[in-house]
Order: structure tokens, then C-alpha cells, then sequence
């Protein structure tokens, strides 16, 4: 019962968050609602037992990356509110329409069809025995099957760093400036 | 009423269609950014629910690398940014054509 | 011998394997130096495109003469899962192409100067000569296709880097036109590799495929047709043929003479290893069409080269015309046209890269092409002129020279099985004549004006470059055996494959034999 | 001795080779002297192997000896070896060719004195001995080749020797593009006899050579006609002769009278086992008609040298008429005593031509007899020999010609008077201009406008040589006595069929006679026309000969007009069709982009669209696909 009271109260933060963030007109609201959404997963990802990826998700997802969203902000200091109207675009309004038309049918249609949600396949990544607590699981199947994908990873990170770096960077003067 | 996974999967469906509706609706290119992680967000729910349906932990370390990946996503987005708006105050995406075919 | 001791017992060198990659380690060495010293560039690569030209050397005279197999062999595993490895060997069809690509390279790396830019040129120059190894090499569809078009993109760089006012639309037509051939080719590769995999699993690997047979007579024959289209477009064969000149008169010399000596061989050794090994029934079947082709190329070839106004131009189409022969001689099937076959490909990449070189000497002096604007250099260049003769007349098929023996064993193997398109093809050779003598003489012959005075003779520099070409000529001309014995045993192992997995049978041998004359007379005038 | 047969060839080799290397150091007359001694090493080497030869057995096949050198083109069942082979008809063809061959050299290196390619010239002249010996020394039709296209190249160089003339270009040019018209028919000859017979070694064609069934042997002769047509000068592929008059005089005597335009014959008495009865005719019959249509071409030309260009057609006419009667030995024979006299009047001619400071038009010479005693002396031995003046050697050869063509066929035989009286009409007409009347090389005040001289005697010494050669070259197959047709005994065992003449001594000598009378009445007309000037002159010439009946003008015409723009329409097919279809294909594709381009708005929110809608799409089809 008391799952069931979790996972509506999640649900409703993630939702209105979600809501939140595409209607928001100011910038600094968007950001704000979106942590909102963020803690309202985190919930679910503890009530699904990913407990490692619950702490990330804060940490990592509310704790940095909606912080980086805020200082570019208030860097180019754009937290004004701004109108919602789509813009002169054509087929972006009836665009917007049918995917959200669209997404809810297809995803009405599957639930009135579909029984049950898996095909039931043995597990391929490793299992969750119940007893192995889940970090220590993710870790084994992080740093064994997928060791080089992760190694990988970590170069992703370092070349947008770099990358990010070299884009943000001051013009050195105004005609060496990359024109766009 | 059991919560079963079913359950998460719309939620992560209706927060990916919140998502892609926002993406198409918003002219912000930062707000445009945000939409992008409320799609990851509610992709990294059916994976995770799909990782408790079938007991099994490679749907949360998909989830790491998605983590991952959108991290730096957001930081070389971000980079571009502000390279653009630092040259272009107040520019939205619908001023952005250079690509043009 | 030490670590040179390839194939013997003991240390065994991966020779192939190093002809292969050195360059490409060369490109990468030379990309890395430093932007400040130019010069150097040249330098470094010229010392790894030796050593790979000096090992491919070395490979032809270790070479065994008596086995028609592959030789120098190696494979690696490269994608398991997809049955794609690392398979590359030599055997008599390659091994002359390989080392010819081992010479051309380093001398116009060396002998022509690309005027600006040396690094990123000698980069691509290595690259190419990479490639160019790697395709005669490869052995495994994947890898060949993969090298079939790694040697685009230096050749196109080239051409649109260091060529002439037309460079951008000549370069772009290079690679359009011989994209859209190979394009299908992959369709074509995959084909074959999912449609053979059975209980053997998925291969693309070129000798297990061939001896598998697996395919039914329709889709080997569907298939054959795109590989052959990837190839009639490389050699090139007339209608296919016009991305030639333009991307002859526009590259720089180094390109025309690199894609004239080894990139179209790509097209006629892709026949040989991809078509008539691979698809044998199908390459008989389709042999009357690719040898009439063949045949209008040669002729066709020829009078357009005739009218051209530009000398490059002029070698482009005479290109055309040499290259029909080459096919014709393929698709004859017998031994004698397979081997001449095979070493006019030699003989055009020598005879025709002297042209290019000569025609390019010709520019740097006097910065044009056209041929009208020349005359009477034989005045002033005689040793020059004396060159070019020689030159002309390999090309031209002087018995003595090297283009005799290639077109006469092609012509006398071909006249065999097909003995009408021989007869028309022979007639090549009185345009061959045409073209050529006619070129020389208004470029070389008549009263000169003031500008045909001032132009040099050979210098000893040019000449240095020039040497190996003229050595080829006349040593191949003479004395040709060390090629064709290199050349036989596998000529005759594939055709052994052909008879073994079609209809087709060899022409007997004619036998010294006396026959009546009354009964055979009737009997002659029923047949061709 | 036989084994020495290589240096024939090696010798003119090496000379081309120091030549080539250091003829510019050598220079004049080192060059010159190098040369002829090389020429000269070669003539001696073949007399050498003809003594060896000598001493073998005549019969059993005892006098056929073959040197392999090496394979020069192993091809599975084609053997193709780099070899000689020596027989009474290569030693014969070998020794005359070294012989006036030397002599042309020694010619050359007074006539070529103070031109600029002095070395050159003589790198050339032992190229192209190379070539020839190796011509008639090859063991098999591929090495025939090889020097049947080197005399062609060497032909080539030396026609266009003085290159800046364009005139001398474009007819080294055409001489060359002619004759692989001719090589052309060579070759297709070579397949034919390989795919029928398995072997090209001359040795192994000739016992084989008669069981060839009659159509391929007919197609064999044919072909092998057609490349002796364009070698030796035959009509229609005679054109480029003329025309190689442009190069020097000694060229024109060595490379266009004596020696490579006799190769065409050769080839046809050393493939004589497999010709064909009905080749035969076709043989004889083109060529007497070229022998008479070129003597009537020689009647009206006013060059000097065109006249002998036309004469050496003619007389090459006359030994296809031997070869098509199955006269070998007296197209051998005929082969052997042209090279003697004809030789001479060329080198006579530039004799006249060098002393006359490169006046080539008879109409300027004139009483130049007594100038130039040693060349006139000597060109009228040449003009008594080609006129068949008993006893010149002409006359021998001539008649054993004519004696043939009566057999095969007395049409064949008329023709062949018919172009005897006009080939001593001619001839006359050339001695008279030149040697006789009065010098019009004066003007009208008695001045000089040239100041003729005689040679110098490396120039005369050959031309006496040659005239000694022209008087007593019938010796070597003298029909008086059976034991005295030396050649013909010689010969013999190369021929599948002997030919024996089966007409009694009386038609013999009636023949004779006749043919006697014909070249008597020809000079006898030349005299009173051009020495008594008895007939008016100017009808004798007409235009219609003077073009040689306009043959070469119509081919000129024709290959300049349609031919030429039959290749233009080619090219420009080429560009407009083919290239115009590849860049047609891709303006197409250019254009269908252009209709999709606006799809590509360039805005990121449009493009999301797009992606969404697609998303969408598959979703909507998986779950239409799949059974959940």
C-alpha cells in the first residue's frame, strides 16, 4: 500500500516538474522544475531498488547538471522571462500536437493490449539474486563486461571538457573571432 | 492496486512525451536543452523498471552510461551556448539557419 | 638472411604484411612532422616508400616460379563475428602489380615535384601506395573492398590539391563515378558472403568463397554483374570511360602516372580475382559482352584519342585503348591472353606513367598542353625527343619493346576463342600508330618558333627518373620470361578453376598434325 | 662456322649501341667510319657462315642450321624462342643486305658530310641493319616481326630525318601508319598459322605447311600478302614509296630500293609451303598490275628520285609476279640484281643531287656527263641493267620473270612486256635529261646558277662496286647451262615446290628475244623523244600520270575529308553523348536535390519535427507488427 502511495506522489512531482519545465517562461523556473523531476525519479529509482543509481541521479543530475544549467543563466543573464508563443515556425505548433496526441494514443493502445510487460527473458548483464546489494552489482558488471565502455566513457568526458572549454572560451580579440 | 512495472513505464513514457513536446514547443535553446534530460530521465525509468522486472543489472548500467553521456551532452551544449548567445544576445533557435541546405 | 627469410623455415617475416603497412606508417610519420620544415617531408617519406618499394622488390625475385598458389601468405583475425579477417597473399596475378607499385611510387615521390605543399602531398602519396598494396593483396572480399576505396581518397586529394584550373569538377568525377561502381560492389560482397554462409558460417574470405561455390547460377551471374560494373568503371571500358581524361589532364603528374600505372590495374585485377575466380560460370557467361566492350574500347579508344587537342588528354584515351586489350585478353580465357593479359597491365603502367612524366616535363617547361602550341621541340630537346620516341613506340607495341609482348600474346591467346573480335582488335594497332606518330609530329617535328627553341633539353635530374621506366621497357621486351614464368602457373590454376566450375573448356593446344586436304575443306568453310 | 651466325646481327647492334652512347663524341666522320666497319663485320660474318653452309650436305635437309639464343616468349603452349635460322634463303638475303649495305654506309659518309646529325644518321642506318638481318635471319615468324617492324621504325626515322621539313615528317609518318596496315595482316597471318599449325618456327611451318586445309591456307597467303603489300610497296598500299623520297639519297637506295621493300617478297618465298594456289593468283595478278601502273607513273614524274621511287614499285611488282607465277628463285633472283641496280641509280641519283647542291628536278640538270664521268658511267650501267639490256644482270632476272608469268598465264606475261618497254621508255628518258642534251642549269646569259661536281670517292667507290655488281650479278643463275643456275640449286631445298619451267628452249628464246625487242623500242622512243627531240616532249608527260592517276591525291583527300571528320564526329560524340550523358545523370540528381532542398530549413526545431514524426512512425508500425 505503501508502495502505491509512493509511486503516485513520485509520479504527480515528476509530472507537474515535467510540466513545469516546458511551460515555465522564465529560464530560472525551467531549471528549478526540472530538479523537481529529477528527486521525483530518484524516488522511483528507490522504490525500484537501483539505490547507487537513486544517489547519482542527485547527485550527478540535480547536483551538477541542472547547477551548470543555472550558471550559464546567470552567466549570459538571460533569467528574464520570455513569451511562450512558438515562434513563426510553421508546423511546429501542429507538430507538437501530433506528437503528444500521437504518444498518448500509441501509449493508451499498448496499455489496453498489452498483458504483461516483459517477454520474460533470462537475464544477460547479471542477475539480482536479493542478496548481492545493487552497488555492488553494478560495479562487477561495470568494471567486467563492460570495462572498456566505461574507459571509454571517461574519454568522452574529458574530450567535452576539453571541448567545452574551447567553445566557451573569450575571443582572444574581436577579429580572430570564429564568425557564426 | 500493486504497483507493477507497468506502472513506471508510463510514467517514463508520458515524461518522454512531456519531453519531445517541449522540445518542439520551446524556442529556448537552454529550456530546449532541459527538454532533452526530461526524455533521458524518463528513458532511464523504463530501464530501470525493466531492470527490476527481470532481475537483471544491466538495465541500471545502461542507465550509468546514459547518465554519462548525458553529462557531457549537456556540457558541450552548453559550451555552444554560450559561445552562441555570448556573440548573439537573445538569440532563440529560430534565428539559427546557417545550416540552411 | 636473418629476418628477411620469408617463407623458410624459421623466422618468419610477415614480408606482405610490412610491404602493406610501411607506408602507411610513412603517411602517418609525415602528417606528424613539423609544419615548419617542408622539406623534410619528402625526405621521410621517400625512405619509407623505398623500403616498401625495395621489399616488394624483393618479394618478385623470392617469388616461386613453379607454384600458382598464394604465396607470402598471412592471416589475422580483424572481425570475427562477421567471418572478416586479415587475409593477404601474392600469387603470379598480383605479385608484378605489387611490385610495380613498389617502383612507381617512390620515383614520382622523388622525380616530380608537387610545387607547394610537400607534406600533406607525400602523406597522400604513401597513403595511395598503401592502398594501392593492400588491394592487390587482400584476399578477403571485406578488406578488398576496404582498400579499393581507401585508394580514393588520396587520389582525389591529389587531383583536387595539386592539379590544374579544372582540378574541383575532375576530382569530384573521379570519385563520384568510381564511388557509384563500388557502391554496388559492396551490395554485391555481402551478397556473396550471406548467400555462401551455410554450415561453414559467414565468411568473406575471397579463397574459401571461390572454392565453395555456393551460389545458385542467377544470383553468382547477378552478382558478377555488379562486381563487373564496379570494374569496367575502374579500368575504364568504353561507355564507362569519361571520368578518365578529365582526371588524367587535371591531376598533377604524380596522379596521372599513379593512376595510370596502378589505380586502373585495380579494375583488370578486380576482373581477374574477383571476377573469373570468384564467379566463373558467371564470367563465362558474360564474356562475349565484356570483350565486345573490350573490343569497341580499343578502336573507339583510339580515334578519339586521334582528335584530342590536349597531350594528356590524348594519353588518357590512348589509355582507353590499351585497356580494352587488356580485357579482351581476360575474358579470352586461354592461357597465352591471360598471361599477356596480365603483363600489358605491367607494360601500360610503365609505358603509359613515361608518358604522363614526359607530358608533365613538357608542362613545367612550357606551361601548356595543347598541342598546337607546341612544335619542332626535337630541335632543341633531342635526347628529350629520343626518350619520348622510345616511350611512344612501347606504347605503340614495337616488337623488342615491352607493349609487344603484352598485346601479342594477348592478340595470339585471344584469336583462339575469339577470333573475329581479335581480327577487329588487331586493327588497334594501325590507330595506335595514327594517334601517337601523328601527336609526335606536331608536338616534336616541324620548324620551331622562338618559345619551342628556348625549351630545355632532358635534364640529368628528369632523366634519373626516367631510367627504371626505359630499363622496363626494353628488358621487358627482350627478355619477358622472368614475368610470364612468374605469370603462368596461376593463369593456369585459375583456368583450371573456370573449366572446373563452368561449361567452358581450353582450346586444345593445335596439334603439328597433317590433315587431307579435300576432307577438311568443307568442313573450314561450315566454321569461322 | 655456322655458330657465328649471331654476329651478323651483333654487330650492327653494338655499333647502334656506341652510337647511341658516344656518337656525338665521335662525330664526323668517326660515326661514319664505326658504322660502315660494323656493316662491314656483318658482311663478313655472313660470308663466313655462307662457307660453313657451303660445307654442309645439300641434300637430306643438311643445309638448315637453327641457333636458339634464348626464350623470348614462353607462353604455355606457345614457345616463342629468340633464335636463327640459317638456309640458303636467309644466307642469300643476309649477304646481299650486309653487302650493299656496307656500301650504302661508305656512300653515307660522304654524301651526309657537314649535316648537323652526321652520328645520327649512322645510328640509324645500323638500327635498321640490325633490324633487317634480323629480318631474314629470324627462325620463326615472331623474330621476322620484330625486325620487320624495326625496319619499319628505322624507315620511320630516317624518312623523316630532316624533321623540320614538314613535308619529310608527315611522310615518315605515312609510311609508317601504311605499313601497319600491312602488319596488321602479319599478324593476324601469325594467329592463323599458330591456332592451325601449334608452332611459328619456320622449320616446323614448312613440312606441316602443304596439309593446311585450302581455305585457311588461302586466308593465310592473303594476310600474309597484305603485310608484304604494305612492306614492299604494293598497290593500294604503295602510297607511302613516293613520299619516302623526303629522305636522304642514301636512305631511299638502301631502306626504299634494295633492301626492306624487298622483305614483302621474302616473306612470301619463305612461307611458300603454305601458299595457296588461288593466293597465287591473286598475287600474280596485283602484282603486275602495280608493276604497269607504276611504270606508267614513272613516265611523267620530273624528280629524280620520284621516277626510281616509281621504278622500285614496278620492279617490285615484277617479283610478286614471279611469286604468284611460283617463280621463287626468280623473285630472288630479281630481288638480288634490283638491290644491285637499283641501288646504284639511287646512289647515282644522289651522286647528281649532291653535286647539283640539292636540285632534285631533271628539267634544271642536263650534260652532266661530262662533269660527273664516274656517276654517269655508272648510271647507265644501272640503266642498261633495269632496261634488260643483255648482258646486264637485269635482263637474266627479267627474263626468267617473264618466262614464269607466260606459263601462269600470257596476259600476265603481256603486262609484264608491256611494263619492261616502259621501264626502258623511262629510264632512257631519265638518262637522256640528266647526262645528255644541253645544261640547263645555265641561264640564259651562260652563267652557272649551280656549279656541278663530281663526288667524292667514298661516294663513287660504291657506285663503281654496284655497277660491277649490275653488270655481271646474272652470273649467279645463268639459264644457258643447267649446271649454271648456281642460285637456283642453292635455293632449292628450301621450296615445298620447285618450280621447273616446262616450256621447250624454243618459246625460251623467242620469249627472250621479244623481251629484248621491247626494251630496245622503249629506248629506241626515249631517244628520239628526249635526245632528238624528234617527238614533242610536252604530250609524253601528261598530268593524269604525272599524279600517279590521282590514287594517292583521291586517298589524301578522302582520309583528310570524311575520314577526319568521321574521327572529329567521334570526339565529339564522345564529349556531347557519352560525357554529356554522365554529366546529364548528374544534373538530374542535382535538380531532384534542389526539389527536396527546403526540407533542410537549416532550423533545429524543424528538424525535431521531423525526427519526432518519425519516432512515431516506427513505434506505430512495431506495435502493428508485433504480437504482444
Amino acid at each position: 500500500m505503501i508502495d502505491t502511495v509512493v509511486f503516485i506522489v513520485a509520479a504527480v512531482i515528476c509530472l507537474s516538474g515535467a510540466l513545469g519545465v516546458i511551460l515555465a517562461k522564465n529560464p530560472v523556473h525551467s531549471a528549478l522544475m526540472l530538479v523537481m523531476t529529477l528527486f521525483g525519479i530518484a524516488v522511483q529509482f528507490v522504490a525500484l531498488e537501483a539505490h547507487f543509481l537513486a544517489a547519482v541521479q542527485v547527485i550527478v543530475y540535480a547536483g551538477a547538471i541542472v547547477v551548470l544549467f543555472l550558471f550559464v543563466i546567470m552567466l549570459l543573464g538571460v533569467d528574464k522571462a520570455t513569451d511562450l508563443e512558438v515562434g513563426s515556425l510553421k508546423p511546429q505548433k501542429q507538430g507538437a500536437i501530433m506528437f503528444a496526441v500521437g504518444g498518448v494514443a500509441i501509449l493508451a493502445w499498448i496499455v489496453v493490449t498489452v498483458s504483461t510487460a516483459t517477454t520474460g527473458a533470462p537475464a544477460v548483464g547479471g542477475a539480482i539474486d536479493g542478496e548481492t546489494e545493487n552497488v555492488r552489482l553494478l560495479a562487477r558488471s561495470l568494471f567486467s563486461d563492460y570495462v572498456y565502455a566505461f574507459e571509454l566513457t571517461s574519454l568522452l568526458l574529458v574530450i567535452a571538457v576539453i571541448g567545452a572549454v574551447v567553445l566557451a572560451r573569450k575571443p582572444k580579440n574581436e577579429t580572430g573571432e570564429v564568425a557564426l | 492496486m500493486d504497483v507493477t512495472t507497468g506502472w513506471y513505464l508510463i510514467l517514463g513514457a508520458l515524461l518522454f512525451i512531456i519531453g519531445g513536446v517541449g522540445l518542439l514547443i520551446r524556442r529556448n535553446p537552454l529550456v530546449m536543452l532541459m527538454c532533452v534530460e526530461l526524455m533521458l530521465n524518463g528513458v532511464n525509468l523504463s530501464f530501470v523498471s525493466f531492470s527490476n522486472e527481470l532481475g537483471d543489472i544491466g538495465g541500471q548500467t545502461v542507465v550509468f552510461f546514459v547518465l554519462v553521456v548525458a553529462a557531457a551532452e549537456v556540457v558541450v551544449g552548453l559550451g555552444l551556448i554560450v559561445a552562441i548567445l555570448r556573440r548573439r544576445p537573445g538569440t532563440t533557435a529560430d534565428d539559427l539557419s546557417t545550416l540552411k541546405g | 638472411m636473418g629476418l628477411l627469410a620469408a617463407g623458410e623455415a624459421g623466422v618468419n617475416f610477415p614480408l606482405l604484411n610490412a610491404v602493406i603497412i610501411i607506408p602507411a606508417i610513412g603517411a602517418l610519420v609525415v602528417a606528424l612532422l613539423p609544419v615548419k620544415r617542408p622539406e623534410m617531408a619528402r625526405q621521410v617519406g621517400a625512405l619509407f616508400s623505398v623500403a616498401a618499394g625495395a621489399l616488394s622488390i624483393y618479394m618478385l625475385v623470392k617469388f616461386d616460379t613453379h607454384d600458382g598458389g598464394m604465396q607470402f601468405e598471412s592471416v589475422q583475425s580483424w572481425i570475427p563475428a562477421l567471418g572478416i579477417s586479415w587475409h593477404v597473399g601474392v600469387d603470379g596475378i598480383s605479385i608484378l602489380l605489387i611490385a610495380l607499385t613498389g617502383v612507381i611510387t617512390p620515383i614520382v615521390l622523388l622525380g616530380v615535384d608537387p610545387h607547394h605543399d610537400p607534406k600533406p602531398y607525400t602523406a597522400w602519396l604513401l597513403l595511395l601506395q598503401a592502398g594501392s598494396f593492400g588491394a592487390f593483396a587482400a584476399l578477403d572480399l571485406f578488406l578488398f573492398f576496404v582498400m579499393f576505396e581507401i585508394v580514393l581518397v588520396p587520389m582525389y586529394m591529389l587531383i583536387g590539391g595539386w592539379g590544374y584550373e579544372g582540378r574541383k569538377y575532375a576530382a569530384t568525377k573521379f570519385f563520384l563515378y568510381t564511388l557509384a561502381g563500388s557502391a554496388l560492389m559492396l551490395v554485391a560482397i555481402v551478397s556473396v558472403a550471406a548467400l555462401s554462409a551455410s554450415d561453414g558460417g559467414l565468411t568473406f574470405d575471397l579463397v574459401e568463397l571461390a572454392e565453395r561455390q555456393a551460389l545458385a547460377t542467377n544470383t553468382a551471374r547477378l552478382c558478377f554483374v555488379a562486381f563487373a560494373l564496379a570494374f569496367v568503371i575502374k579500368v575504364p571500358m568504353v561507355p564507362f570511360h569519361t571520368w578518365l581524361p578529365d582526371a588524367h589532364t587535371q591531376a598533377p603528374t604524380a596522379g596521372s602516372v599513379v593512376l595510370a600505372a596502378v589505380m586502373l590495374k585495380l579494375g583488370t585485377y578486380g576482373m581477374l580475382r574477383f571476377g573469373l575466380y570468384l564467379f566463373p560460370e558467371a564470367s563465362v557467361w558474360l564474356a562475349p559482352t565484356l570483350v565486345t566492350l573490350a573490343v569497341i574500347g580499343v578502336i573507339y579508344g583510339a580515334i578519339v584519342a586521334t582528335m584530342q587537342k590536349d597531350l594528356k588528354r590524348l594519353v588518357a584515351y590512348s589509355s582507353v585503348a590499351h585497356m580494352g586489350f587488356i580485357v579482351l585478353g581476360i575474358f579470352a580465357f586461354t592461357t597465352q591472353s591471360l598471361q599477356g593479359g596480365i603483363l600489358q597491365m605491367i607494360n601500360h603502367g610503365i609505358s603509359t606513367g613515361a608518358l604522363f612524366l614526359m607530358v608533365g616535363m613538357i608542362y613545367e617547361r612550357r606551361k601548356t598542353r595543347q598541342i598546337s602550341e607546341l612544335k619542332g621541340l626535337q630541335v632543341s630537346a633531342p635526347i628529350f625527343a629520343g626518350t619520348f620516341t622510345l616511350v611512344m613506340l612501347s606504347s605503340i607495341g614495337l616488337p623488342g619493346l615491352n607493349g609487344f609482348v603484352g598485346e601479342f600474346l594477348i592478340l595470339i591467346g585471344s584469336f583462339e576463342t575469339r577470333r573475329w573480335w581479335t581480327v577487329v582488335a588487331a586493327s588497334g594497332v594501325i590507330l595506335a600508330a595514327l594517334y601517337l606518330l601523328w601527336a609526335y609530329q606536331r608536338v616534336f617535328h616541324g620548324e620551331p618558333e622562338p618559345a619551342d627553341l628556348a625549351t630545355e633539353d632532358l635534364k640529368g635530374r628528369e632523366a634519373l627518373v626516367l631510367l627504371p621506366f626505359l630499363v622496363g621497357i626494353v628488358f621487358l621486351g627482350i627478355y619477358p620470361k622472368p614475368a610470364l614464368e612468374r605469370i603462368e602457373p596461376a593463369v593456369n590454376q585459375l583456368l583450371s578453376h573456370i573449366e572446373a566450375h563452368s561449361d567452358y573448356e581450353r582450346p586444345e593446344p593445335a596439334a603439328p598434325v597433317v590433315v587431307h586436304l579435300e576432307e577438311e575443306t568443307e568442313h573450314e568453310e561450315g566454321g569461322e | 662456322m655456322l655458330e657465328l651466325v649471331f654476329l651478323i646481327p651483333a654487330l650492327p647492334l653494338l655499333g647502334f649501341l656506341i652510337l647511341l652512347l658516344g656518337g656525338r663524341k665521335l662525330g664526323e666522320p668517326g660515326a661514319g667510319w664505326l658504322a660502315t666497319a660494323m656493316s662491314a663485320g656483318s658482311f663478313g660474318a655472313t660470308v663466313v657462315v655462307l662457307i660453313g653452309l657451303l660445307g654442309e650436305d645439300s641434300h637430306s635437309g643438311g643445309r638448315s642450321f637453327e641457333q636458339v639464343l634464348f626464350d623470348w616468349l614462353p607462353a604455355g603452349s606457345l614457345q616463342v624462342e629468340a633464335g636463327f635460322l640459317v638456309d640458303p634463303l636467309s644466307v642469300t638475303m643476309a649477304l646481299f643486305v650486309t653487302g650493299v649495305g656496307t656500301l650504302i654506309h661508305l656512300y653515307s659518309v660522304g654524301y651526309m658530310h657537314g649535316d648537323a646529325k652526321f652520328s645520327k644518321f649512322f645510328l640509324y642506318l645500323n638500327l635498321f641493319l640490325f633490324s633487317m638481318v634480323m629480318l631474314v635471319l629470324g627462325n620463326n615468324l615472331v623474330v621476322t616481326f620484330l625486325g620487320w617492324e624495326g625496319v619499319g621504325a628505322c624507315s620511320y626515322f630516317l624518312i623523316s630525318f630532316w624533321h623540320t621539313r614538314d613535308s619529310a615528317a608527315t611522310a615518315g609518318k605515312k609510311a609508317f601508319v601504311t605499313n601497319r596496315v600491312g602488319d596488321w595482316g602479319f599478324m593476324v597471318a601469325t594467329f592463323l598459322i599458330w591456332t592451325t599449325l601449334g608452332t611459328v618456327t619456320y622449320t616446323e611451318i614448312a613440312p606441316l605447311g602443304t596439309g593446311i586445309a585450302a581455305t585457311t591456307g588461302t586466308a593465310i597467303s592473303l594476310l600474309l600478302f597484305v603485310a608484304a603489300a604494305g612492306k614492299s610497296a604494293q598497290f593500294p598500299l604503295y602510297v607511302w614509296l613516293p613520299d619516302a623520297m623526303e629522305g636522304p639519297t642514301p636512305v631511299s637506295a638502301m631502306v626504299h630500293a634494295a633492301t626492306m621493300v624487298t622483305s614483302g617478297v621474302y616473306l612470301l618465298v619463305r612461307m611458300n609451303p603454305v601458299l595457296t594456289n588461288d593466293a597465287l593468283t591473286v598475287i600474280a595478278i596485283v602484282g603486275a598490275a602495280t608493276a604497269l601502273f607504276a611504270a606508267l607513273s614513272a613516265v611523267a614524274q620530273h624528280d629524280i628520285k620520284k621516277v626510281l621511287a616509281y621504278s622500285t614499285i614496278s620492279q617490285l611488282g615484277y617479283m610478286f609476279l614471279a611469286i604468284g607465277s611460283g617463280a621463287y628463285v626468280a623473285a630472288i633472283f630479281h630481288v638480288i640484281t634490283h638491290a644491285f641496280f637499283k641501288a646504284l641509280l639511287f646512289l647515282g641519283s644522289g651522286s647528281v643531287i649532291h653535286g647539283m647542291h640539292d636540285v632534285q628536278d631533271m628539267r634544271k640538270m642536263g650534260a652532266l656527263r661530262k662533269l660527273m664521268p664516274i656517276t654517269a658511267a655508272t648510271f647507265i650501267v644501272g640503266w642498261l641493267a633495269i632496261a634488260g639490256v643483255p648482258p646486264f644482270s637485269g635482263f637474266w632476272s627479267k627474263d626468267e620473270i617473264l618466262l614464269a608469268a607466260w606459263e601462269k598465264s600470257p596476259i600476265l606475261w603481256a603486262v609484264g612486256l608491256v611494263t619492261a618497254l616502259l621501264t626502258a621508255y623511262y629510264m632512257s628518258r631519265q638518262v637522256f635529261l640528266v647526262f645528255f642534251g644541253k645544261p640547263q642549269w645555265v641561264d640564259a646569259e651562260g652563267t652557272e646558277t649551280v656549279h656541278p661536281h663530281e663526288s667524292p670517292w667514298t661516294m663513287t667507290a660504291p657506285l663503281v662496286v654496284l655497277a660491277g655488281a649490275a653488270i655481271v650479278g646474272g652470273a649467279i643463275n645463268l639459264p644457258l647451262v643447267s649446271d649454271w643456275l648456281v642460285l637456283e640449286h642453292f635455293l632449292d631445298p628450301v621450296f615445298a615446290h620447285p618450280h621447273h619451267f616446262t616450256s621447250g628452249t624454243g618459246t625460251k628464246v623467242t620469249l627472250a628475244v621479244i623481251s629484248v625487242l621491247a626494251g630496245l623500242v622503249g629506248i629506241a622512243v626515249a631517244v628520239m623523244a628526249w635526245l632528238l627531240k624528234r617527238v614533242p616532249t610536252d604530250k609524253l608527260e601528261p598530268a593524269f600520270l604525272e599524279n600517279a592517276m590521282y590514287v594517292d591525291s583521291t586517298m589524301a583527300r578522302v582520309v583528310s575529308g570524311p575520314g577526319t571528320d568521321s574521327f572529329e564526329a567521334a570526339a565529339t560524340f564522345d564529349k556531347s553523348v557519352v560525357d554529356g550523358g554522365v554529366n546529364g545523370l548528374a544534373s538530374i540528381t542535382a535538380k531532384l536535390g534542389r526539389i527536396i532542398q527546403p526540407a533542410q530549413s537549416g532550423y533545429l526545431r524543424n528538424y525535431a519535427v521531423g525526427v519526432a514524426a518519425g519516432a512515431l512512425a516506427l513505434v506505430a508500425w512495431f506495435i502493428t507488427r508485433v504480437s504482444l
